[in-house]
């Protein structure tokens, strides 16, 4: 896979844009979630709205270092930088919070759940480590029809979704099978508001790696440029065909769990203390300190961005919700008998 | 001062924490977070030790509950929402439901599952599982639709020696309100007539008994019909006697539930009806459930995916035109 | 040479991994040890790479399968006994029924349960769960009783769109023979009539067809009375015409099933039929299951916890004394 | 603890006592299970046969280690040996393969699924990995009465049961209750035919013990003395309050994964290597020479113990079958409606 390794391997040019187009999904993520948050206050949101803040520069990290149209991405609850970054259009977001009929689950499902499985973004179930397993069967099915290697998998899933045995099943299988996936722990110190010394006694999550027989990479989630490069490197091993790699990333969720909950339970200490860094603040300060972009391409990143939203928001507000009368209530594809029972 | 539905739960386990050192409560935020609706809030605080956040691990949960009930303790286990029990499924209906028959030790434990659709809610935390759960012999399954209810059958399932399945509706947690928590003694296993009527039962449980009630009033109104309203309380056991009671009375059956269509409560209340009643109809009887898809996110297409009082109307108009 | 249920299902597998490349197996010792029951016997070493031994991980093995199945595959997962899908229920019923659903993207896969009773298997290894699938909205349930329909049912399971639960009974995994395997063309769906009569119907799937042929037999040998008996062969998709058609001719309805009492089968074909073709009915219906408790492990507790023909037949002459 | 300490801490006669207890314990094991194999090959044997052949040292080592009536053992599928170690009384064993409705399960469950739970050993389900949270919820339970520390709690898992969701769970739940609990992990190389490589792709089960943040101890299954000595201390941190301990015993099925199955497909080169050694013939020459019996003390070991296998044989076999008109058929233990439905 020669030409794989090529197209992904950082040189100095490719790392630049790369690391651009990293910042430049987390801010896009970063205002569109902002908008989120203030439509969900205004009581315009259709169910609750989950929030990424804080975990940007993992996501898009991992969205970026995928390739849309080949690369598969289960995108988790708080993704929304990571699935800017893979690709998927900021209306696909809007039209499914904001209850449009277009959107890709036509109302049926909401919020984080959205998805789109053919292009390779397979839409989450609620319930946490599930789409582990998922995202191997879909690597699996690639390996079967001959198209792996060239493919990676990835997901994301918070320290909390790491004591579910469907999370331990997947990755184990993932290993057997040893598969090009990655999956990436954003270990954020809470599972809603359960402490991580509630949820797992070990050191750190990183050690279970090597139980698994996979590699394990630890990173500070909230500084941008060891994203980009721990992540790119865990997605290049898994392409290269060293198996599956998990990526434990060490930050803080600033904001609460859902947008109805203030994260009161965080104590001060660790808001104050360097897990409780901005990302988006660092990877700013990054760009500019590196030279990767300069203060009025960050400007004009953020009014681009800032417009984009606006967009979206205005065109899937005019758009019209799902019709109980015209829907088609059927949960199988193919009609069986007349009464679908 | 009020008390809803969702306080009578947080009221009943503070009870049975005070009066009962058997018994602790397990789930996920439960502690010192209140829970996600906050039916545990204040709990943790006012017993130290007994109240007890867990992993994300509802296999283990359920096993932990079953380890310790098998030592005699009490566990209530707080599911975040029912739709997660499918991971606990193999431990309470393999671990759990069969070890009575299967040791004679009794496992004296309470799962609750916060159940049903809400506005908003999606395909995963809106499901209704009570029918899962009554298909498994040793599973004791409640659904309580009244405060007082709430209240006295969560007292009621803790005390009982055997797991139970208590089925809370998440529809009702704030909506619903009473002056008071009072009581009328009927037991686990026995349903009541809500409402008196003497021209078709409705027979149904949990929020439909709400929605069943208001479709009655805008009958009574509407046509004068007198619709009786039977609320099952616990879906197993079943208390076909009062059911049979009332048919005999109405001669008209409408089984409600707010469950996907094929099998589940409905199906039971029906075939029961009319196997020990048969002859007591005067018309085909009813079913009413909701559609067969996942429940949808969409507040439009939940709306119409669950009965409404409209369908339910609409329903009863149809078995009493019979 | 006579071609047994398992072979049929053998067989199967092989038609299918030899004309569609999309066909893998996944399951528990299904490779080169051919699997618990032998069902996947000399296919690893015929397809190699695609007939694959999992882990013990029942819940990743149905991920796997929803994964493999989004991207155009057609995986046949086999649970190594129906009651060890309890693990794999979550990843069933939330994601493989749902998907259809909620993305517009189908779930072509198939989960093979060696369901049913046998002698001394006992409470884990004797459960039939096809009530609990059939719950669930998305999903396909069939439950072959002849060699001809294990071997057609498996074929039309996998070439189905949707994810299709494929209950196979144990018992007559060699014990049921045919001379060979001839379809009579009965889509997924329909029902068939396995033995016509005009006094009684009895509507049943799986092995119980064959029990309630026995009970028919003698009927019609000690009373003369002539016994119709209706194969569901799938309980979803319930074919409620066929049942109907019956019951219009014989006036009487036994409802029979090897599962627990509450719910099921049994219960959604008796509210059918009340349903839709009371005044069919010339006879209160009646319904027989198993017992309800955990099925038994010793041979003689577990032949008087499901139906057999001495019960059937009781029920029947109760329904025909009516 | 000073007292219970004391109690299980091997002084040289302890340690004497103890080892040849463990050994006496294996040998009535092999012999009640070669017992059963006949009768299972005779056809008087009521469902399906698992043994532990090759697994008695392990299984021994564990159930001599915990004190009965005090702490918790629940058996697994191949702990015949652990079981008799423990205090099950053989009786218990024969009646419930041979379906006497005396046996403990009254025949409404059979062979390995029998228990005594309020003996401390819990009757086990047949999914793998299901009784690592049930033990630690035995565990929370005293420790919610106080009676906690003084008590340890056991299983024994195979290989296979480490790829369940439910060992995971279980585990890690027990990890972050700090219980005082013992997993044991009799790695026989098979699941059923399945062999290690399709069933885990790490070097070592054991590198699983760091990741739970639990102790960690391999030991040579083969090997009485270590197994004594290893899991011996296992069981003793567990019991001081140092949490749970996962043992990794390596050794190998020297039996079919029933009577029904030949374990044709374990490939001749491991029967031949060190992981084939029979615990038993290592374990009574370490007897003889590591001067802890005599040859005599052995042999007479060996009748004693035929003869006990043979008198609870002929016993259970007199014994009444259950009988379905008399049967209780109620799965509630409280009454709550005429119907029971
Ligand atoms: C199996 C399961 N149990 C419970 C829940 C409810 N739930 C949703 S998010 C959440 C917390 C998740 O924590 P974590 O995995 O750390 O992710 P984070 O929210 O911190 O990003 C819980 C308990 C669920 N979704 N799935
Ligand atoms: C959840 C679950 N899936 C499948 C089975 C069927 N099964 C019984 S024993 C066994 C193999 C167990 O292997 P291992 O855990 O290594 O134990 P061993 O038999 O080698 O002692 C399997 C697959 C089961 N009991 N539970
Ligand atoms: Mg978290
Ligand atoms: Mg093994």
């Amino acid at each position: 896979m020669p030409e794989i390794e090529e197209a992904i391997r950082p040189t100095a040019d490719v790392a630049k844009d790369h690391v651009r187009a990293v910042y430049v999904a987390m801010l896009r993520a970063r205002l569109l979630e902002s908008k989120l948050s203030s439509l969900y206050k205004a009581g315009k949101i259709v169910g609750g709205v989950y929030l990424g803040k804080g975990q940007e520069a993992v996501s898009a990290s991992l969205g970026a270092s995928l390739i849309q149209g080949r690369d598969i991405f289960a995108a988790l609850i708080r993704d929304q930088a990571g699935r800017t970054a893979f690709g998927e259009p900021l209306i696909d977001c809007t039209r499914t919070y904001l209850g449009s009929v277009l959107g890709p689950m036509k109302g049926r499902d909401g919020n984080i759940h959205r998805g789109r499985p053919r292009d390779g973004m397979p839409a989450m179930i609620s319930h946490l480590g599930a789409q582990v397993s998922l995202v191997a069967g879909m690597l699996m099915a690639r390996r079967l029809k001959g198209i792996l290697p060239g493919t990676v998998g990835a997901t994301c899933v918070g320290d909390g979704a790491t004591s579910t045995g469907a999370f331990h099943e997947g990755l184990n299988v993932a290993a057997v099978e040893k598969l090009p996936m990655v999956v990436v722990v954003a270990n954020n110190q809470f599972a809603y508001s359960t402490p991580t010394e509630r949820q797992y006694a070990c050191d750190d999550l990183l050690d279970r790696a090597k139980g698994y027989g996979v590699g394990g990479h630890g990173v500070d989630g909230t500084d941008l440029l060891a994203c980009v490069s721990t992540i790119g490197r865990a997605v290049r091993l898994a392409r290269e065909g060293h198996g599956p790699q998990l990526v434990v990333a060490r930050l803080l969720r600033l904001v609460g769990h859902g947008e109805h909950d203030d994260g009161s339970y965080v104590p001060d200490t660790l808001r104050a203390g360097a897990l409780g860094r901005d990302c988006l603040e660092v990877g700013q300060a990054q760009l500019v300190e590196g030279g990767y972009a300069t203060a009025e391409e960050l400007e004009r990143w953020r009014t681009d961005a800032a417009e984009e939203v606006q967009a979206a928001v205005a065109q899937a507000q005019q758009e019209p919700a799902p019709d109980p009368w015209t829907e088609v209530w059927e949960a199988c594809s193919v009609k069986l008998s007349t009464e679908g029972l | 001062m009020s008390v809803t539905y969702v306080d009578a739960i947080l009221e009943a386990q503070e009870t049975l924490l005070r009066d009962d050192p058997r018994v602790f409560l397990y789930g996920q935020d439960i502690g010192k977070f209140g829970g996600a609706f906050k039916a545990t809030k204040g709990l943790a605080e006012k017993f130290p030790g007994r109240v007890l956040d867990s992993p994300i691990s509802e296999d283990a949960m359920m096993g932990l509950a079953v380890g310790a009930a098998i030592e005699g303790m009490r566990p209530i286990v707080e599911m975040q929402f029912a739709d997660f029990s499918s991971i606990g499924f193999n431990q309470i209906i393999n671990q759990a439901a069969t070890h009575y028959y299967r040791t004679g030790v009794p496992v004296p434990l309470t799962v609750r599952l916060p159940s049903g659709g809400t506005p908003g809610s999606g395909p995963f935390h809106s499901q209704s599982m009570e029918a899962i759960y009554a298909h498994y012999p040793g599973l004791v399954v409640v659904t309580p639709a009244t405060v007082s209810d709430a209240y006295h059958m969560l007292i009621d399932a803790v005390k009982l020696d055997d797991p139970v399945i208590y089925c809370e509706h998440k529809f009702l947690y704030r909506w619903l309100k009473s002056n008071r928590i009072n009581g009328d003694g009927l037991p686990i296993g026995k349903a009541r007539i809500t409402r008196p009527g003497k021209h078709a039962t409705v027979v149904t449980y949990s929020a439909m008994v709400h929605e069943a009630v208001r479709a009655a009033e805008r009958l009574k109104e509407e046509s004068g019909w007198e619709i009786e309203v039977v609320d099952l309380r616990s879906v197993k056991p079943l208390d076909i006697d009062t059911v049979l009671a009332s048919v005999a009375r109405t001669g008209r059956l409408l089984a409600l539930g707010e469950a996907f269509p094929w099998g589940g409560v409905t199906a039971e209340v029906v075939a029961r009806v009319c196997a020990d009643g048969f002859h007591l109809l005067d018309a085909p009887p009813r079913r009413l459930n909701a559609r067969d898809t996942p429940v949808p996110y969409h507040p439009k297409l939940w709306a119409a995916h669950r009965p409404t009082p409209e369908s339910i109307c609409l329903a009863l108009r149809e078995l009493l035109a019979f």
